[in-house]
């Protein structure tokens, strides 16, 4: 089940909150079974004729409650002010300099011109200053906005918390083509489907068992990229329960269109009933769960393991199992096998 | 021309001096400076041709201080396998740092016997040239070989990769060098010294110095550096 | 393009003419100048990395400077690129191809050791937490 | 061993229709060409004129077909792709399944940038640099013609992937590990590595050859501060192409070096760090786009002065931002990966040079604004195209700084607010510049002008289409949708990919008013005759020449006394009523035609085909024969053939003729 904006706001407006007693994998099961697609269709029409309505400026800032500008999280917020001081700043130049490209080239039109002609006019020291400090004092601004942004916003830097309050340690591991998330802590882990405590840090380390990915939920900010070999960090936390679209934004192959995932931040105390539910339910996710994992292919519902094989993230992040096994042989070595979706 | 320069200025100029200049005769005009140096008209096919190779050179410069890069990104990357320290001969290196360096002066000598327009010298050391580089390659290929044998193929590791890459794309040019050379003795033996010939000449001597200059830099930070970290 | 294509040019060099004319050098003696002269700092590199006559961690330093004298060695007795008028556009091109070179390698690094830094492998993290 | 290595028949695509059609019809399409050109009896001419010439005009000329060619199968990709979005929404997976649509948009990138792009402007360039520094050609001839038949068969291998075996899968600059042989084990890859690396010796060589013609070949008298500012962002755009090119080879060789010898220099095993190719791409990749855009720079720089009857602006200021561009440049390719963590200090070290580059552009901007402040401006087709781009390229300049501040890429990388960022600087900046230029210049190459009222339509069309296609990529950006993908989930986003669709369509006509105007143009040549060579009022020395130039450009060279030579002469005639004095015509040694460029990009293709399918005899086979050629090229001796005084004397006399004291006494009327 692709998790649609559409649904996404059916679910916020129901209230995340009752839907998520369905808990966990659970709720996916329910959306899917009301969600069929004769319903999505009628809705998604009414989606085209509200958008096609809106004239593009306003529908900008109407379809933001979905976008990158509707945060939902601390970093997305700073995120956001950044973007739109630095968009501000910009176009009170940027703005005037097309008015006047147009004004010019209408104002000295060589069939009804108005302004004198200045046929040798090609040097003024006045104008030059001018030229060149306009655009110098701005982005003199934005140096300073660049330097504090991308020190304060460092994905690796971890978030402040409230007392008592540890963040929750996340691992990510992207494979062909899902997304695999692991709690150490916990001793869980589910597959497209990440669920986190609302109002609580959450600090994710990621990595890839095969080519690189990013990580990103647009709505809280921040994306990261996943690679091989490597581990790399980023801080993000949700302020309020709520559904968010995830998805790989590094293209990685045929799959990559279906590698997204759900988050489901919810209360702190639902997250500790959806530990507990999982916790001990269905498969376990042992070397062999991980190798069938590693196969080239799509999720299309998400699903959890009850039990991790301790320090499975660091074995798949040191290489110390083998990496994701690309296309599988069998066939003529330049056709590549579609995409075998699950 | 002053930043206040209008087009009716240069019009006047235009006036007194007329629109032609002396193109073809280079040192009967007005100006004073040089030219290839925008005063003179176009410059001589001597210059634009060497100049031209020099940007290629520098350009192949470039390339290598990419795979230098490459070089120093990876140099720790042995993923368990043998490290420069275990791998590197430095005598072996010493010997092959000789013969390209002869092989520069030689290289430089026979230049200046093509100059004199002496055949026989010319060819002497032209030859003498190519026996270097060929005996330098010899040498690579041998290193080459060995550390094959011994499993350390650029296969081993990111570092051999890098390793073998860097130092084979030297020793490919070097190769290349020694071919071109050999055609240009034939023509020079056949041809005789003609300007043109002479001017593919200034280009090979150029390319053989860079070549050494290139080692230079891979001796010190592949060699010199790897066999002592 | 023009006639007269292949004098020697006194106001404008092509890379790698000889143009001694005042130093008092013939052609010969500066190829062979300047071939003893990387001899030397050749021999120099080689004994320095292979000996404990230098403080330890001083010997990539030293072996880089020498490196870069003889590359100027060879740029001058071999390249005959000078400071010469004649010269001036080989030179600044040379300036140029030594400036990227720089971007290009100084650039990668000093990336790289960034990402490496932060991107720290499970085994490092495991290091720099516990 | 096989003989043919990997090739068999199954490398040939029959069960999947789209790709057997298209390359069938271009197949078809070429062999009918060739047939109908033989049944004509116009080979010899065209061998003799066009495919061994050493002309620098007639080699630009060729760069440009190539390009329009390349542009038009690129929007062939570009028309796929968004109709297969539009198709693809809310579960429906279109007509394009994912190992399809991967290979077009790999294939769409690739092509624009390097067979659309690049020789669209290395065209110009080769074409307009030598008039307009007013010598008779190149420094390098006969390499001229050499780099652009490299360039040809760079292209030939990219669209011969779309009939025997397949395209990179993995977009236009092919991330490892997706592209090492563990995940991409198809042809595809090595199709993308060798097409560029041919395609690379060509365009290093252009390179070469134009800035050695720019700062050795000058008319006398033509100091650097008198070149016209097209030649300064050319020889900064070679500078950059002798820059970055040779990392484009490292990398790529690199990369080779995985797939064909089992290195490890960008592998997930045995240390590689596939970190490293991204790092080397982009110190190319960020600097190529200036290389596409500078040049473009200067075209406008010339429809401006030109056609407001003005000289530029503030010509210095334009040197000096053309130059500090050209530098900074080159320190910024960070930008591209700010997501791969590499912290604060390095991605704000990066950000704050990228944004710099804003500065000397807006000083360029600002600068072209006052050249048209107090002129009197004539709306051809060129000064449309400049003024669609002052407005675009702008917007898209401004969404480049957006995504230079780190925090802000952070949410926007990869999103199609990238994808819009990136077409309208191209297409605002790159094309609509060339497209300029290519109106600007076409009556000087061809001796008639385009028809006005066609070019008039292409614009219009191109500019809305332009808008309606990417303002809503813009939007879609920002509602967190990635580039790339298949098909789309998100019903939020669907009105906006039916909008783009719709926006496609009209560019589509766009693109036939621009093909109708060429086809109208030629049909009505003797109307829109350039008989002066003088069509725009120019200023700069092409226009002394006449339309098109004869072989030799110039009869005589002129002496450069300032800053716009041209038109101080014409200032100058027309006070005085009539042209100056004959000149003492001589005879002119011009370079003999060869096929040297024909002959070694035939044993580069039969190199770059063998080496993609693994047929190493073949490989041998070429290498030979590449040596072979190079031997016999290199023992020919007469390059040069002599043009006889008298001959230049008609051509000149001819010129004179048609600009007597009428056109002058007309030019002196003209603002
Ligand atoms: C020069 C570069 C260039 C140009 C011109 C274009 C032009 C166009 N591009 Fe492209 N594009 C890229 C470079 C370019 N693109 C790159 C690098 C990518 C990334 C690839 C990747 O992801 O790896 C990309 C990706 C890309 C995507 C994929 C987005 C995604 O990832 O989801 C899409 C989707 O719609 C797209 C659309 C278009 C369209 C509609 C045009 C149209 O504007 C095209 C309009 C057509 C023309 C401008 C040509 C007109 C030709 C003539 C008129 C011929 C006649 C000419 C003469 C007679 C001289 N482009
Ligand atoms: C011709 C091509 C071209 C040009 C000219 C530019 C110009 C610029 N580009 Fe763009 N860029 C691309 C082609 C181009 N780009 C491509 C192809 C990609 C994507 C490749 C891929 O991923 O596939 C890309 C991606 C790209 C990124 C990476 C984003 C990401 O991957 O997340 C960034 C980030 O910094 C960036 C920034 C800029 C900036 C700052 C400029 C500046 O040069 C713009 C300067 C111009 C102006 C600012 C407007 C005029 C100025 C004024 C009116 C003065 C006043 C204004 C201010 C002071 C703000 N570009
Ligand atoms: Cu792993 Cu701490
Ligand atoms: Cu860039």
């Amino acid at each position: 089940m692709q998790p649609t904006g559409v649904q996404l706001r059916r679910l916020q407006s129901a209230g995340p909150a009752t839907r998520l007693t369905f808990e966990g994998i659970g709720l996916f099961r329910s959306s899917d079974s009301n969600g069929g697609r004769p319903g999505m269709k009628r809705v998604s029409i009414k989606a085209i004729r509200r958008g096609v309505a809106f004239p593009p400026l306003f529908a900008l800032a109407a379809c933001s409650h979905q976008g990158v500008l509707d945060t939902a999280g601390p970093i997305a917020a700073g995120e956001r002010t950044i973007l739109l001081n630095s968009l501000v700043i910009m176009l009170a130049i940027v703005i005037p300099t097309i008015a006047a490209t147009l004004g010019f080239a209408f104002w000295y039109r060589a069939d009804r011109p108005r302004g004198r002609y200045l046929p040798e006019w090609a040097y003024s020291g006045r104008v030059e200053m001018v030229v060149w400090s306009i655009p110098i004092l701005v982005i003199l601004f934005l140096a300073g906005v660049i330097w504090v942004g991308s020190h304060d916003l460092d994905p690796a830097k971890p978030l402040p918390a409230a007392k008592n309050v540890r963040p929750l340690e996340v691992q990510v591991v992207s494979l062909d083509w899902k997304w695999l998330f692991i709690y150490p802590e916990q001793g869980v882990a589910s597959v497209n489907q990440l669920v986190i405590p609302a109002g609580v840090p959450v600090h994710f380390s990621l990595t890839s068992a095969s080519v690189m990915n990013a990580f990103f939920i647009h709505r809280l900010g921040s994306m990261i990229y996943t690679m091989n070999g490597m581990v790399t960090q980023v801080n993000l936390q949700a302020d309020k329960p709520g559904t968010y679209w995830g998805q790989s934004a590094q293209f990685s192959g045929d799959g990559f269109s279906d590698m997204n995932f759900q988050t489901l931040a919810v209360a702190p105390a639902e997250f500790a009933g959806w530990i507990a539910k999982t916790k001990g339910q269905g498969a376990a996710l042992d070397s062999a769960a991980y190798a069938g994992l590693a196969q080239q292919n799509t999720v299309k519902r998400p699903y959890s393991y009850g039990a991790v094989q301790p320090g499975l993230f660091g074995q798949i992040a040191m290489q110390k199992v083998a990496p994701g096994p690309g296309p599988q042989a069998g066939r003529a070595a330049h056709v590549s096998p579609r995409i075998s979706a699950q | 021309m002053s930043q206040a320069a209008t087009p009716s200025d240069v019009a006047s100029v235009y006036l007194q001096h007329g629109p032609y200049g002396q193109g073809h005769d280079p040192h009967g005009h007005g100006h004073a400076d040089a030219r290839g140096h925008g005063e003179g008209g176009p410059a001589p096919k001597r210059v634009i041709v060497g100049y031209g190779f020099w940007i290629f050179l520098l350009s192949d410069i470039v390339m290598f201080s990419a795979f230098f890069a490459a070089y120093a990104v990876l140099a720790h990357a042995t993923a368990g396998g043998p490290t420069g320290k275990q791998l590197f001969d430095l005598q072996r290196v010493a010997i092959e740092t000789g013969c390209l360096l002869v092989s520069s002066f030689t290289c430089g000598l026979g230049y200046v016997a093509a100059t004199r327009r002496r055949q026989l010298e010319t060819q002497f050391w032209m030859l003498v040239t190519g026996l270097l580089g060929l005996a330098f390659v010899m040498l690579e290929v041998l290193e080459f070989y060995e550390m094959i044998q011994e499993g350390a193929g650029p296969g081993r590791s990111a570092f051999l990769s890098a390793f073998f890459a860097l130092v084979g794309c030297h020793g490919l040019h070097v190769t290349v060098g020694g071919l071109w050379l050999g055609t240009m003795m034939a023509q020079i033996w056949f041809k005789g010294f003609r300007p043109q010939i002479m001017r593919r000449l200034l280009c090979f001597n150029l390319f053989w110095h860079a070549l050494d200059i290139i080692w230079v830099a891979l001796f010190t930070i592949v060699y010199l550096l790897g066999a002592g970290a | 393009m023009s006639g007269h294509d292949d004098e020697w040019e006194y106001d404008d060099a092509a890379p790698g003419d000889e143009h001694a004319g005042g130093s008092g050098f013939s052609a010969i003696q500066v190829y062979l100048l300047g071939f003893l002269l990387a001899i030397g700092l050749t021999v120099a590199s080689f004994w320095i990395a292979g000996s404990n006559a230098i403080w330890g961690p001083g010997i990539p330093a030293a072996l880089l400077a020498l490196a870069v004298a003889q590359m100027g060695v060879h740029l001058v007795f071999f390249l005959h690129i000078t400071s010469g008028p004649e010269n001036t556009n080989n030179t600044l091109a040379l300036a140029f191809g030594v400036l990227i070179v720089l971007v290009i390698v100084v650039g990668s690094v000093w990336i790289m050791a960034h990402l490496n830094h932060n991107l720290m492998t499970m085994d490092q993290l495991m290091k720099a937490q516990h | 061993m096989r003989l043919l290595g990997k090739l068999d028949w199954s490398a040939i695509p029959l069960d999947q229709p789209i790709p057997l059609i298209a390359s069938a019809t271009a197949g078809g399409l070429v062999v009918a060409v060739v047939i109908y050109a033989w049944a004509k009896g116009w080979w010899p001419y065209l061998w003799n004129e066009w495919i061994t010439s050493v002309d620098h005009k007639r080699i630009g000329v060729m760069y440009i077909i190539l390009a329009a060619l390349m542009l038009l199968r690129g929007f062939a990709d570009a028309v796929m792709m968004r109709s297969q979005q539009a198709l693809a929404l809310h579960g429906a997976q279109g007509y394009l399944p994912p190992e399809h649509y991967d290979q077009v948009f790999s294939a769409h990138g690739t092509i624009m940038i390097f067979f659309g792009g690049m020789p669209l402007v290395i065209g110009l360039m080769n074409f307009a640099v030598p008039l307009q520094l007013g010598v008779r050609d190149v420094a390098f001839p006969t390499w001229n013609n050499v780099g652009f038949w490299l360039t040809a068969t760079g292209a030939l291998l990219v669209n011969l992937s779309l009939g025997i075996g397949e395209f990179a899968r993995t977009g236009w600059l092919p991330y490892p590990p997706l592209s090492e042989l563990a995940y991409s084990p198809g042809v595809g890859v090595d199709y993308y590595i060798w097409a560029l690396q041919i395609s690379g010796v060509g365009t290093l060589s252009t390179g070469i050859n134009l800035v050695t013609t720019i700062l050795k070949m000058r008319a006398p008298g033509m100091s650097y501060l008198r070149m016209p500012v097209f030649c300064w962002t050319s020889l900064a755009a070679n500078l950059l192409i002798i820059a970055v090119f040779p990392i484009l080879t490292a990398t790529l060789a690199m990369l080779g070096l995985d797939r064909y010898l089992g290195f490890h220099f960008f592998t997930n095993d045995a240390g590689g760090n596939p970190m490293m190719f991204v790092n080397l791409i982009w110190a190319w990749g960020h600097p190529e786009v200036y290389i596409l855009i500078l040049p473009c720079f200067g075209i406008f720089s010339e429809v401006f002065s030109t056609f407001s009857g003005k000289p530029l602006f503030g010509y210095r200021s334009m040197v000096a931002a053309t130059l500090f561009i050209c530098i900074v440049s080159l320190m910024v390719w960070l930008h591209h990966f700010f997501t791969m963590g590499a912290g604060g200090d390095v991605n704000a070290a990066f950000g704050i040079a990228t944004s710099i580059i804003a500065v000397g552009t807006g000083v360029k901007i600002y600068n072209w604004l006052f050249t048209m402040y107090g002129g009197r401006i004539r709306f051809e087709p060129p000064v449309l195209w400049a003024l669609g781009f002052m407005v675009t390229f702008v917007i898209g300049g401004m969404t480049g700084v957006l995504l230079a501040v780190p925090p802000a890429d952070f949410v926007l990388h990869n999103s199609l607010f990238l994808v819009a960022h990136f077409h309208n600087v191209i297409i605002g900046g790159v094309v609509f510049g060339a497209f300029a230029g290519y109106e600007y210049w076409f009556p000087k190459a061809f001796g008639f002008r385009l028809h006005k009222g066609w070019g008039v339509a292409a614009f219009w069309l191109t500019l809305t289409g332009f808008v309606a296609t990417f303002t809503p990529l813009y939007i879609v950006g920002m509602e967190g949708m990635t580039r790339r993908l298949q098909h789309v989930d998100n019903p939020l986003w669907d009105p906006w990919i039916i909008l783009a669709g719709l926006g496609t369509i009209v560019i589509g006509a766009g693109v036939a008013a621009q093909l109708i105007q060429l086809v109208v143009s030629i049909r009505m040549r003797d109307q829109l005759r350039d008989v002066t060579g003088d069509p725009w009022n120019g200023r700069t020395l092409e226009w002394v020449t006449p339309s098109p130039p004869p072989t030799f450009n110039f009869p005589v060279l002129h002496d450069v006394h300032g800053e716009e030579a041209y038109w101080g002469m014409k200032q100058a005639a027309i006070a005085q009523e009539r042209l100056y004095d004959e000149p003492d015509y001589k005879p002119i040694e011009m370079p003999r035609n060869s096929p040297t460029g024909f002959v070694t990009a035939f044993f580069a293709a039969i190199i770059g085909f063998a080496l993609i399918w693994h047929i190493w005899w073949l490989v041998a086979l070429g290498l030979v024969g590449a040596y072979a050629t190079f031997v016999v090229f290199a023992w020919r001796d007469e390059d040069e053939y002599e043009i006889p005084a008298e001959e230049v004397a008609r051509v000149d006399r001819a010129r004179r003729a048609a600009r007597g004291p009428e056109w002058l006494a007309s030019m002196g009327a003209q603002p």
